[in-house]
């Protein structure tokens, strides 16, 4: 691909582009940051950057809520519908672990009295 | 150093998946694999043969139903995680950060709490069982009904919380959301059919179409009330404190 | 003629059901001993069932379990397998006699007693195994089973021991297994049933690589030099240990599978097409086997503690056996696999002889044995008869093996093995006769010199073997005795 | 009969998910109740799954719609050859429970108990409902029930420690879920469909792009962390050896093979042998990974003291042992891959079997000792013969020495690797089984051959709830090593199927 495709490529697909950026900021995030609600932060961003890809992945241009029903007419244009699907599972998972997450730091918190991984390596 | 190979790893990282987003059809498009393989079945055949205006709502629940089963079934492992890791609530044993507090709780936040409790359950009721026809559905009702139930205690205080929520109805609540989806799937077993099947033709035609939509309608109210209940067990667990 | 039968399976599971028992009853000394007697004898008589079957040329086989297409758990005697297995079931019930007496009074006889039975139910597998992959097993098994044996003692330096000996052979079972893989891949069965399976389309190079895996893993056991450190360690274990094991089974199912390995894998012509392109894989074996022989002598002369002397002379002795294998010759196959049971016998008088008077006197080393002989003139006796076998006199044993593994070296034109035969013979006498001396011509160190001879169950084993050597050597040639098996095993290879 | 049996592979999920469900309310009642009930449970689904085992035999794989949805519309579970791993998971679930009742006493609080139970038939459900489904969206939704209810087994005693590798297990699973994830996503986009026979035949349709190599990427890194090959292992030692030992024979013996089960769903079923994506280089990557892992995995166990951790250790380096066999393929040739395949998935079997026996001793030692370290435990030998026996049994297994069932895959991956000229794998797997082998002895040495510390009063043998299992495990390792071609009967259409193979076939034949 010659460069100015990929640049238009990359101005068409900026959802995506954006998404796997704030997977990166995630991961980078889980891996520098010692604190431990950094890191559980840092996972939740990565969960975002994965539901805004998927979710922007259903889009159409001029597409609808696909809700049919009265007022609208037969040939209107739906946005996937599946992707949505999806993310509200995705959504429900990652407040799952989000709440393990938190449990798993209040217990430590209390067992150890830091949140800073590097202080919780030294207690054994 | 270590950092500097961190970034350079995670940089390679970001051009490698952004080169693979970019490669995929443009973002929009209606000639998309995505929109023109599955897609169109549902658009066109949904209402008919899932039973709902709401096209992702019968998505959800009728065509990967199985999916949302063990959807359902993660918001409950979600709770028993916690409960695992920290311990259920007892009115005896625990209080709450927001009884130690000492800062006074002001008459407004109070009175306007009280006041929108109702309407908020209320609201949630509606999103719950208006998930076919409008954007909504069981989990965002149940996310409501939890969020009552967190700013009720916050503002009343945990006793008060927990009396208005006692365990004993929470603990059989909090598993609603799967029990309904077994019951409602279960039935189609009976007839011969698969798991999960609504539309049974073993009984009267005329009925058929209302027996689907009552089977809907109890997974629906399952996912709602035990969405919520687990939300405010969850909660009630993490914000327990052991009593001097 | 192929017979199928279920003897070669029950005469393993004998001894199973004997350890198993053990295992659950073993307490109690007067069962234990019933356990162990009966089952040796009771083994040692199915297996006699079968020797005039395999005189005559009959195979039994029986077919255990398949494992993948192509390859089964499969027991099948042949002739060779029915001499090994006659050795082991014979000399166990004579060690079992002997390890009565001796553990007296030591720790963990229970243990003890199970592990010998299978030890010895996975040696006369070994022997009756009918495919390299059933061979291999067994050989695994064996190594595990004689691990609780070597560290009986339990002291650090039999611990330090038994890791030893767990390093070396499991690493030369790994060889094997890779190496069995191979052929596998290259021949697609493992079957000893043919006179060489491999062909030379193979390739040399794979060949080569397969043989030396082989020898390298079999070689371990087998103790041929460098592979033979773990031999004189793993002499900490009790005398029986020592004696059955270490003078028997444990090395003798190297040399066994070395046997299997060169006759029923590679076979003569092969080996001979291999030796023609340049790769003379057998003329290597040979040079390690007169290098170790050779050797071991030498390091036996320089050891003071008579189990380390005799287990120097074990690993030179070994080498006896390897030599006629990679001769190549019918007269020195013939010659190496009559040399498994004398050399068992042999060394079993020694072990024994070692044993008796560690337990009589507490002595471990030569230099202590001053007049021994005086006291204990019928084990020195069997000792003497022993050594002359050791040296290849006539008439004893020795100097049938001795003489057939001779004319086979020459038959392969290969003199310099008769050399180094000769060589060992002399070696032998400088460190076997000086003991004999040391007992009798000279005056114990505290002057005492009133007979106190062993308990019977040490005498009577020891009489036993050494009247062996001597019937052997004089009557080599009627029926009904090892050589002739042997011969029959000689021609199933040179078929 | 049949009618019934084509219900099975969904009805052993949903049993299990119902049964979970409803726990919490039945220990209401009684707090004993629930194990009773966690034990009915299991069992019924162990019963499901044996119907729909012995249905796939006799009558070949089964699909099944759910709500009676044809497969790229609705979702469809496929109960094929693989999935015949949901008989072990069901069948260990239930000795583990039965072994649970005794043992949580010694390191769960009692109020505690029912929602160990429910954690316990939360994570089977994940485990059976991964291994049965055909559509990729469900396979991540049920990757997420049995991780998260793995994280909360791990934390579920009041050990410091114990929270801390759970959160890492959390940190390190969320991640590897969160790629998974990506990679469904980017699929569905380049596909449009997720169901994953569907995927696989669209896969071939379109030109391959890009999208694909990185979503395949994506998936192998995801899996790897489950499974915990290296480098991606570090959270594997602390989970397995700190969680209570049932927990950590479920996790040690099934839930990383979760991750090679995924592994295989993904290369072989949707990027296919043979298809027009070469994924050759991943699955090489991946064996070199194998070998590695098996190296470093034996080695660290080297240095442990803890037995336990000992046996986490030797779990990474097992997982090595079947990433191994199962990255021996050849693109164009499928046959080739075979024999490496077979070796693979009988691990899978035969490793769980044994690691559950050895965690479930370790654990019998701890609840009457109280100790986990070697140093400590010595001499239990005569106290204990029959946990140590099979303990003794399980080591000799794990290290690959026949008869016992760790041999047959050393047996068939090396055979595998010869097949492909590899030979340094092979030799790194001989080396890893040598390495495994001098620390198991450590073990046996220490129990059985070494004179303990201080004289040891008041131990004696395991209770019955624990010891049958422990003495059905142990016969396990050894009749499936002996009875191997039992076994293999299971895993050869197995193998052959994933290749692409007809399920009879038979190598050279």
């Amino acid at each position: 691909m010659s460069p100015a495709e990929i640049l238009n490529k990359l101005t068409v697909n900026f959802n995506y582009v954006v998404a796997m950026t704030l997977f990166i900021i995630g991961l980078y995030t889980i891996i520098s940051k010692p604190n431990l609600i950094k890191k559980f932060m840092g996972l939740n961003i990565m969960e975002t950057s994965v539901f805004l890809f998927v979710v922007s992945s259903g889009a159409v241009m001029g597409g609808k809520a696909p809700i049919v029903g009265e007022g609208v007419s037969p040939g209107t244009v739906f946005v996937n519908p599946i992707p949505q699907a999806l993310i509200l599972t995705g959504i429900v998972v990652a407040m799952s672990t989000t709440a393990l997450a938190l449990a798993l730091i209040i217990k430590l918190y209390e067992q150890c009295g830091t949140l800073n991984a590097d202080k919780l390596k030294e207690i054994k | 150093m270590k950092k500097g190979v961190i970034i350079f790893a995670l940089f390679l990282l970001w051009v490698l998946l952004v080169a693979a987003v970019i490669a995929l059809p443009p973002m929009g498009s209606s000639e998309t694999p995505a929109y023109t393989h599955v897609v169109p079945r549902y658009l066109e055949k949904e209402v008919e043969e899932g039973g709902a205006n709401n096209i992702v709502t019968g998505i959800i629940l009728n065509y990967r139903g199985y999916d949302t089963m063990g959807e359902v079934t993660v918001i409950f492992t979600a709770l028993i995680c916690v409960l695992a890791v920290l311990g259920r609530e007892n009115i005896k044993r625990h209080t709450s950060k927001v009884e130690l507090s000492s800062v006074e709780k002001s008459v407004i936040v109070k009175s306007v709490v009280r006041l929108l409790a109702p309407f908020i359950i209320l609201f949630a009721l509606y999103i719950i069982l208006h998930g076919a026809e409008s954007p909504g559905g069981g989990f965002q009702g149940g996310a409501i009904l939890g969020a009552s139930v967190i700013v009720f205690t916050l503002t009343f205080g945990f006793t008060l919380g927990m009396k208005k929520f006692p365990l004993k109805y929470r603990t059989i609540l909090e598993s609603a959301g799967p029990l309904s989806f077994f019951i409602s799937g279960v039935v189609a077993l009976f007839c011969g059919l698969n798991f999960l099947t609504y539309m049974l033709p073993c009984i009267n035609h005329a009925y058929q179409d209302l027996v689907r939509h009552l089977l809907l309608l109890i997974i629906e109210i399952g996912i709602g009330i035990g969405g919520g209940t687990v939300i405010g067990s969850i909660f009630f667990a993490m914000e327990k404190v052991e009593k001097e | 003629m192929i017979v199928h039968d279920i003897r070669p399976l029950l005469a393993p599971t004998i001894s199973i059901l004997c350890a198993i028992l053990i295992f659950w009853r073993g307490e109690n000394t007067y069962l234990r001993r019933i356990f162990s007697i009966s089952a040796a004898i009771l083994k040692w008589v199915i297996v006699l069932s079968m020797l005039p079957g395999s005189l005559k040329g009959v195979i039994y086989v029986t077919e255990l379990i398949p494992f993948t297409p192509g390859i089964s758990f499969l027991l099948r005697v042949d002739a060779l397998g029915m001499f090994f297995g006659m050795v082991s079931s014979t000399l166990w019930i004579i060690t079992t006699v002997y390890a009565i007496g001796y553990m007296e009074g030591e720790h963990a006889r229970k243990r003890f007693f199970a592990f010998f039975a299978l030890c010895v139910s996975t040696t006369v597998g070994l022997a009756f195994a009918g495919n390299l992959f059933t061979l291999f097993v067994f050989y695994e098994m064996l190594t595990v089973s004689t691990y609780p044996l070597v560290i009986h003692e339990e002291t650090p330096e039999a611990m330090k021991a038994g890791r030893k000996y767990l390093v070396y052979t499991l690493t030369g079972g790994s060889l094997i297994l890779f190496a069995t893989a191979l052929v596998f891949y290259q021949a697609n069965t493992v079957a000893f049933d043919q006179p060489g399976i491999l062909s030379i389309n193979s390739g040399v190079g794979i060949l080569v690589v397969i043989f030396a895996m082989f020898m390298l893993g079999f070689g371990v056991k087998a103790a041929i030099m460098p592979l033979h450190g773990w031999l004189p360690s793993a002499m900490v274990a009790p005398t029986p240990v020592s004696a059955l094991l270490h003078a028997v089974a444990v090395v003798k199912a190297g040399v066994f599978g070395i046997t299997r390995v060169v006759y029923n894998i590679f076979g003569v012509s092969l080996l001979k097409e291999m030796a023609s392109k340049g790769a003379d894989v057998a003329s290597v074996l040979m040079w390690a086997a007169m290098i170790t022989i050779v050797l071991g002598s030498l390091m036996a002369l320089m050891q003071d503690g008579f189990k380390k002397r005799l287990a120097y002379s074990t690993i030179s002795q070994l080498s006896y056996i390897v030599l006629g294998v990679s001769l190549l010759t019918p007269d020195s196959v013939m010659g190496g696999i009559v040399h498994i049971v004398n050399q068992a016998f042999m060394k079993i008088t020694m072990f024994f002889v070692a044993g008796a008077i560690y337990k009589k006197t507490h002595k471990k080393n030569i230099s202590e044995m001053h007049g021994i002989g005086h006291k204990m003139p019928i084990t020195m006796a069997t000792f003497t008869i022993a050594s002359f076998g050791m040296m290849g006199l006539p008439p004893t044993a020795g100097f049938i093996s001795k003489w057939y593994l001779s004319l086979g070296a020459l038959a392969a034109d290969k003199p310099i093995a008769v050399i180094v035969l000769l060589l060992s013979s002399f070696l032998n006498a400088i460190y076997f006769l000086p003991i004999v001396y040391r007992a009798y011509f000279m005056k114990p160190l505290d002057g005492d010199t009133t007979m106190d001879e062993a308990h019977w169950t040490f005498l009577v084993p020891c009489i036993i073997c050494a009247l062996y050597t001597i019937g052997l050597g004089l009557f080599a040639e009627l029926p009904f005795v090892p050589l002739e098996l042997s011969r029959i095993a000689v021609t199933q290879f040179f078929r | 009969m049949l009618e019934f049996s084509q219900h099975c592979p969904v009805l052993m999920t949903i049993t299990l998910l119902v049964g979970a469900a409803l726990t919490p309310i039945v220990s209401r009642f009684r707090k004993k109740l629930s194990f009773l009930w966690a034990m009915f449970i299991s069992l019924l689904s162990f019963f499901f799954c044996s119907c729909a085992t012995w249905r796939l035999y006799s009558e070949g794989p089964i699909s099944y719609w759910l709500s009676g949805w044809e497969p790229p519309y609705g979702i469809e579970v496929r109960f094929d050859y693989v999935s015949t791993i949901t008989f072990l998971m069901t069948g260990l679930g239930v000795l583990i429970i039965f072994y649970s009742r005794k043992y949580i006493e010694h390191e769960i609080n009692e109020d505690k108990f029912s929602l160990y139970y429910t954690l316990v038939l939360l994570l089977l459900c994940g485990m059976v409902g991964f291994s049965v489904t055909g559509d990729m969206f469900n396979l991540y939704v049920f990757l997420e029930i049995l991780s998260l209810s793995g994280y909360a087994l791990i934390a579920i005693t009041e050990e410091k420690l114990n929270a801390m590798a759970s959160f890492k297990y959390l940190v390190m699973g969320a991640i590897s879920s969160l790629s998974i994830l990506a990679g469904i996503a980017l699929l569905y986009n380049v596909t449009g469909t997720l169901n994953m026979a569907d995927m696989a035949l669209r896969l071939q349709q379109f030109p391959p792009i890009l999208t694909s190599y990185v979503a395949l990427v994506l998936f192998v890194v995801g899996f790897s962390v489950k499974a915990a090959m290296f480098p991606v292992h570090i959270w594997l030692p602390d989970a397995h050896a700190l969680a209570p030992s049932p927990v950590s024979a479920l996790l040690s013996g099934l839930v990383i093979k979760v991750g090679i089960v995924g592994m295989i769903r993904i290369l072989y079923t949707v990027y296919r042998l043979g298809g027009n994506i070469n994924f050759i280089p991943v699955t090489n990557f991946m064996g070199w990974l194998a070998a590695i892992t098996i190296l470093i995995g034996a080695f660290f166990a080297f240095f442990q003291d803890d037995i336990k951790m000992i046996f986490a250790y030797s779990s990474i380096s097992n997982i090595g042992y079947i990433v191994m066999g199962i990255s021996l393929v050849s693109f164009t040739q499928p046959e080739k891959g075979y024999l490496g395949m077979v070796g693979g998935l009988i691990h899978i079997f035969n490793h769980a079997i044994i690691k559950s026996t050895l965690f479930l001793c370790a654990g019998a030692l701890i609840y009457k000792t109280g100790f986990r370290k070697l140093s400590d435990l010595r001499g239990m030998g005569k106290k204990m013969p029959i946990t140590c026996g099979a303990l003794t049994i399980a080591s000799i297994s794990i290290a690959g020495i026949p008869p016992t069932s760790g041999f047959i895959c050393k047996w068939y991956i090396i055979l595998g690797a010869i097949e492909f000229g590899k030979w340094y794998f092979a030799a790194a797997l001989l080396i890893g089984t040598l390495l495994v082998f001098a620390y198991y002895i450590k073990i046996v040495n220490a129990i059985f051959f070494r004179e303990p510390n201080e004289p040891i009063t008041k131990v004696d043998e395991a209770p019955m709830s624990m010891l049958i299992p422990i003495v059905l495990l142990a016969i396990g390792c050894l009749v499936l090593g002996v009875f191997a071609y039992l076994p293999l009967a299971v895993i050869r259409p197995a193998a052959a199927t994933i290749l692409g193979l007809p399920s009879t076939y038979i190598p050279g034949g």
